[in-house]
């Protein structure tokens, strides 16, 4: 184990320094409307891919930087310790794109991986439906096969930037016989095709992250099945540890960026010389400075190459933890005349539903690290 | 930056485990050890203290340590040499105010004073038997002047103290977590294990990734110490301070799975809470370091304002 | 003494039921109302006004408003009439450095001074609007002068203030609760309802303990009120910190028992919780009596010792 | 609703203090041998038994006061704000007692309801089994009928007094055929009979106030049967149902003394004057005053003659809550030094398991309070 930073890591660091200290983004408030935002977080990304900042770790043929998983972690750790924005095409780079790097064919990684990094095509991901939150095995979209292509029709929910998305990975059911998880297959969609409707679905805070996705009899070619036939639930079942284990990365140092902001928030408020507001940020801390030492013991392993496994289960449920008592305490301390604050601690509520529920985590930590008895 | 253990570092842990399954009693007996047994076991750690330790293997050999009860001067004892005091001997950190553990079976105090050390010899010192929480981890007042002087960076001494505290309650409410797993999985109500309920399920779950953390966290900060990372005193009062809940935690959980039986003397729970207690209140506990932490944020906003 | 609710108490409960089905809108769409539509509940609880009330009754009625998202001006007007300040019109309170709901649709203003309020006409005061989570409970900045002045017991005034919003909280939270508890037994994953899960089947029992605890303590602190008990007071203090945490816990669980749908604008869960969340910032929140409460309890100790 | 005091209830109010004022136990330390703190306990019982301050709402006819039960609740109020001690004879006075009452004969209720009042005689109760804990039902004790008496044989734990009762209710398998629930029966057992044996079992606060109940053919005479054969598992739920809805009052007034006390030592301890020690205490006073709140109203109805309903556990999981607060606040406040709070801590954790775990109760909340579809 060591923490020091190595010469090249060091240069490295420098190096992030130097692009961040031109970078007109960082520091800047992002636009509030919403096409504004995307427009600046795209050119952001942008700007980052070509610096070799963004898919530093992936393969060099495919437009990645082909360098070891930790120096990701320390241009990750720089980006946001200076407050840079976050790179927006979040679900090409923690789930699809892994996904096509690990079950993709070369054409498929060759087609989609470079445009995924520079933020050209933004990817959403169609899994959720309304009937099939946590228990996905029971999906009901349906992909027929005919002639040279398949015909895709049902409904999905949770689309994070569908409505700006290129391409979305959808999970549809292709196979009507045998257990239900075995039938499911991953298609690449044109959100251009026919047949795609998007809806944006407003959220609690006011935004709209999230669409829902309509699919009436979509053309899909059959080159964009990834993997075989009956291999979704697995590419998905890889796709989701995935995220769960390499989001924490990212999400941890956005934390650290927020209690930053707490604290100088209630500095600002003239709060900061009550003991017990004190605490509780100083508890908010320890929170999310655990989050990123479990974290990176965790993924340890997993950047060396090895599998994501249970224990990004237990990364998830921390990282809600964490994410809400500094909500909550900041929200307390601050109050609902601060609108970030508000915003934050509502939306809050919704880390321990999203990527699969706490109580789903549980489940696959009592399962898997505890081996206890079934239900 | 490599963020997993070396071979070394896992073949250290391996070895230590060899040796406490081999000179020390098994955790059920533990708080049966006579003073021979306790010095069997410090003569057995002398040997491994032969290698240069960092705080990441000192921090391993502490868990351990825990999950067996052992009954050792091994915080003092590596602590001291750790901060490059040398000595070959049992060595009990006395610092103002506060109980000194193992006193009756130490070599010398380090008695802690403003950016010093004093080693005292434990014949030219007055202990006194103090109440203790754990018979593993007795306590002691002391009262030792003069002595030979040591200049150290007091702050580093309680910070791997700490650490080794808190590695010592980690090894502790993981054994309690697996003791509580395996009850919960043998345990059998209204025909069921009853580790097959959700509900019993679910808070063993939360147990694991509070003691899964609480292990994390003490790694983390062994090796910002062992690096001398700027933030690792600041990191070492996190640790404590994460620890000394998540040991409770683990801990008031197995307590709740076992049930009834986990409230009589001679069932074995009660000596894991008790040590992770005694270690919680050692180099300051939760409520201690979550105070200077707020006040620290609070300093530092107010610079920066 | 006598610890259940008198038949005319349950009568009155059922009446307002009654009430507000008929005069009001369903809570799903609660938050569409017009001017007209509250102007009419308002008319229809003056009627229920007629009787003399205390506490108890008050706090019934503010449940029942809660649990049906009533956007009106009643706690202002109800607490009024309580403390012996006689009037037949809709008055908002207006403390100082506070933001005072519902401005724009009352007749009068009553700014607490100290021991006293003086009764202002809307018409002679300034407003503006103020940011609400709660789009029925709005609220505004109110500059006022002068006025009709009463001299009152403030701290009675502000302790059936604290009691009617903490009502109106447990009535959204009891609220939250069965909807949560409607959802799961019919929601179905993985073959089952997701009811049928332990993990949701306790979660549920333990919002079910917060908000039977919660409404206990609001009819304890009401009734307590109503007969000048010494330490009512502090008792409503005591409720408000309680139902503050509690109606929140409550309202977290429901989201969790949701899942992804209650972070949509158009399902109903995030209302009641802004509901919530606005009673809660009014006549101090948990912390607030925490903090008073924490430090009562240390000058009566020091003035026996 | 009404709190004030009737003029009534203000006279037994004067009654009971001009009482205590005399009473040379009130506030002074119970002795700590075992033995010793046993007998001043049992005079403190009787002499306010003939006071009338035991029972005060027990029938008449069996030596009970015959008065409203909310006297019961004014006497105890007063009793423990002088920091009274405790009844000794609880499992009499809460569990055994109530089930005499409602299940028993006259004969029976009037043999042994008066000794039960005075502490004459100390009553215990034989119900959990090592295999049986929870799952009550499954208890293998056994009683067979032979001639005029039953043969009983089995063991028992968690006998609370055990070493100094004189009479164990116990609970035995008399039927072998039927479901497990109906084959159960109630007798009353005299500890003085052979074949019993009692072993008082340490805690690891070091007391011994539980013990392990061991039944060698033990002969009870048929008289000593309550109620009727297979009715022992309907009285046990009915007993536990009131152990639990009326155990929440001296509980709670208990808590209220300890509550005090933590006050009284922080001040002692300089301790007061930290806001974040002051919020704490607050903490706990507020979970300690909610519990009473809460007890007083779902008692309100079983005190007017109503059967203790499933609220009894939410009652009883808000008191394992509060004494669980109270008693880790304390102790982190006044540190391990503190016998009296290290004990209490210690033993607080057992708050969430006897009288039915935590889990036990939310489970009969979600059943029955909820009607939440069965696991």
């Amino acid at each position: 184990m060591q923490l020091r930073a190595t010469d090249q890591e060091r240069a490295l660091q420098d190096e992030v320094r130097s692009f961040l200290a031109q970078a007109p983004q960082v520091g800047a408030a992002l636009p509030r409307a919403l096409d504004d935002r995307m427009t600046v977080l795209r050119e952001w990304q942008a700007a980052c891919y070509t610096a070799g900042f963004v898919g530093r770790a992936w393969p060099g043929e495919f437009g990645g930087g082909g360098r070891p998983p930790v120096e990701q972690i320390v241009v990750d750790q720089e980006l946001a310790a200076a407050g840079a924005p976050e790179f927006v095409n979040v679900v090409g780079l923690d789930v699809l794109g892994p996904s096509l790097l690990r079950f993709g064919n070369d054409e498929q990684r060759r087609r989609y991986i470079p445009s995924i990094l520079s933020a050209e095509e933004i990817w959403c991901q169609g899994f959720s439906e309304p009937e099939a939150g946590s228990d996905l095995a029971s999906l009901r979209t349906r992909a027929t096969e005919q002639d040279d292509h398949f015909v895709l029709s049902g409904s999905k929910t949770w689309v994070s930037w569908g409505q700006y998305a290129r391409w979305c990975g959808v999970l549809a059911r292709t196979e009507t016989d045998g257990p239900k998880h075995k039938g499911i297959s991953m298609l690449i969609v044109d959100m251009r095709s026919a047949g795609v409707d998007v809806r944006p679905m407003t959220q609690i805070t006011g935004h709209a992250e999230f669409c829902e996705l309509f699919l009436d009899d979509v053309i899909v070619p059959k080159e964009n099945l990834l993997s075989r036939r009956g291999d979704g639930w697995k590419i998905a079942m890889h796709t989701l540890g995935h995220e769960r284990g390499t989001a924490a990365l990212p999400r941890q140092v956005k934390l650290r960026t927020w209690l930053d902001r707490a604290v100088q928030d209630a500095a600002a408020k003239g709060r900061l010389d009550d003991p017990l507001v004190q605490v509780q940020l100083a508890q908010a801390l320890i929170g999310v400075e655990v989050l990123r030492h479990h974290a990176y013991r965790t993924v340890g392993e997993f950047l060396n190459g090895g599998a994501v496994g249970p224990d990004s289960s237990s990364v998830k449920l921390l990282m809600a933890e964490a994410e809400q008592r500094l909500a909550a305490s900041a929200f307390e301390i601050l109050g609902p005349e601060d609108e970030f604050w508000t915003e934050t601690y509502l939306y809050s509520r919704a880390a321990s539903v999203y990527g699969g529920t706490q109580q789903i985590q549980r489940n696959i930590i009592a399962d898997r690290i505890l081996a206890l008895p079934q239900e | 930056m490599d963020l997993e253990l070396t071979d070394e570092q896992t073949m250290l842990g391996e070895a230590l485990t060899t040796l406490l399954e081999r000179e020390w009693l098994p955790a059920e007996t533990a708080h049966t050890a006579t003073p021979q047994q306790r010095a069997r076991l410090w003569s057995a750690l002398e040997e491994f203290f032969d290698a240069e330790l960092g705080a990441v293997e000192l921090c391993l050999a502490a868990r351990l340590l825990g999950a067996h009860l052992a009954a050792t001067p091994f915080v003092g004892s590596a602590a001291l040499r750790y901060i490059g005091v040398p000595h070959q001997e049992r060595v009990a950190i006395a610092l103002p105010a506060t109980p000194v553990e193992h006193a009756a079976e130490v070599d010398r105090f380090a008695v802690v004073g403003e950016g010093t050390v004093a080693l005292v010899a434990a014949a030219d010192a007055t202990i006194e038997p103090a109440a203790s929480l754990d018979i593993g981890t007795p306590l002691f007042t002391v009262t030792a002047d003069g002595g030979e002087l040591h200049e150290v960076e007091v702050a580093r001494l309680t910070a791997i103290g700490a650490l080794l505290a808190a590695a010592e309650s980690v090894g502790a409410a993981e054994r309690m977590l697996s003791d509580a797993r395996d009850y919960a999985a043998e345990r059998r109500q209204f025909g069921r294990t009853i580790g097959s309920y959700q509900a019993l399920r679910h808070l063993l779950a939360d147990m694991y990734v509070r003691s899964a953390s609480a292990w994390s966290t003490v790694l983390y900060a062994a090796a910002a110490l062992d690096d001398e990372l700027p933030d690792a005193q600041r990191t070492a009062a996190i640790t404590k301070a994460y620890v000394a809940r998540a040991a409770r935690e683990v801990a008031h959980g197995a307590l709740q799975v076992f049930g009834g039986i986990a409230f009589t003397e001679e069932h074995q729970a009660h000596r894991f809470l008790r040590r992770i207690i005694v270690r919680e209140q050692q180099f300051g506990d939760a409520a201690h370091h979550e105070r200077e932490l707020g006040r620290a944020l609070a300093v530092s906003a107010m610079e920066r304002a």
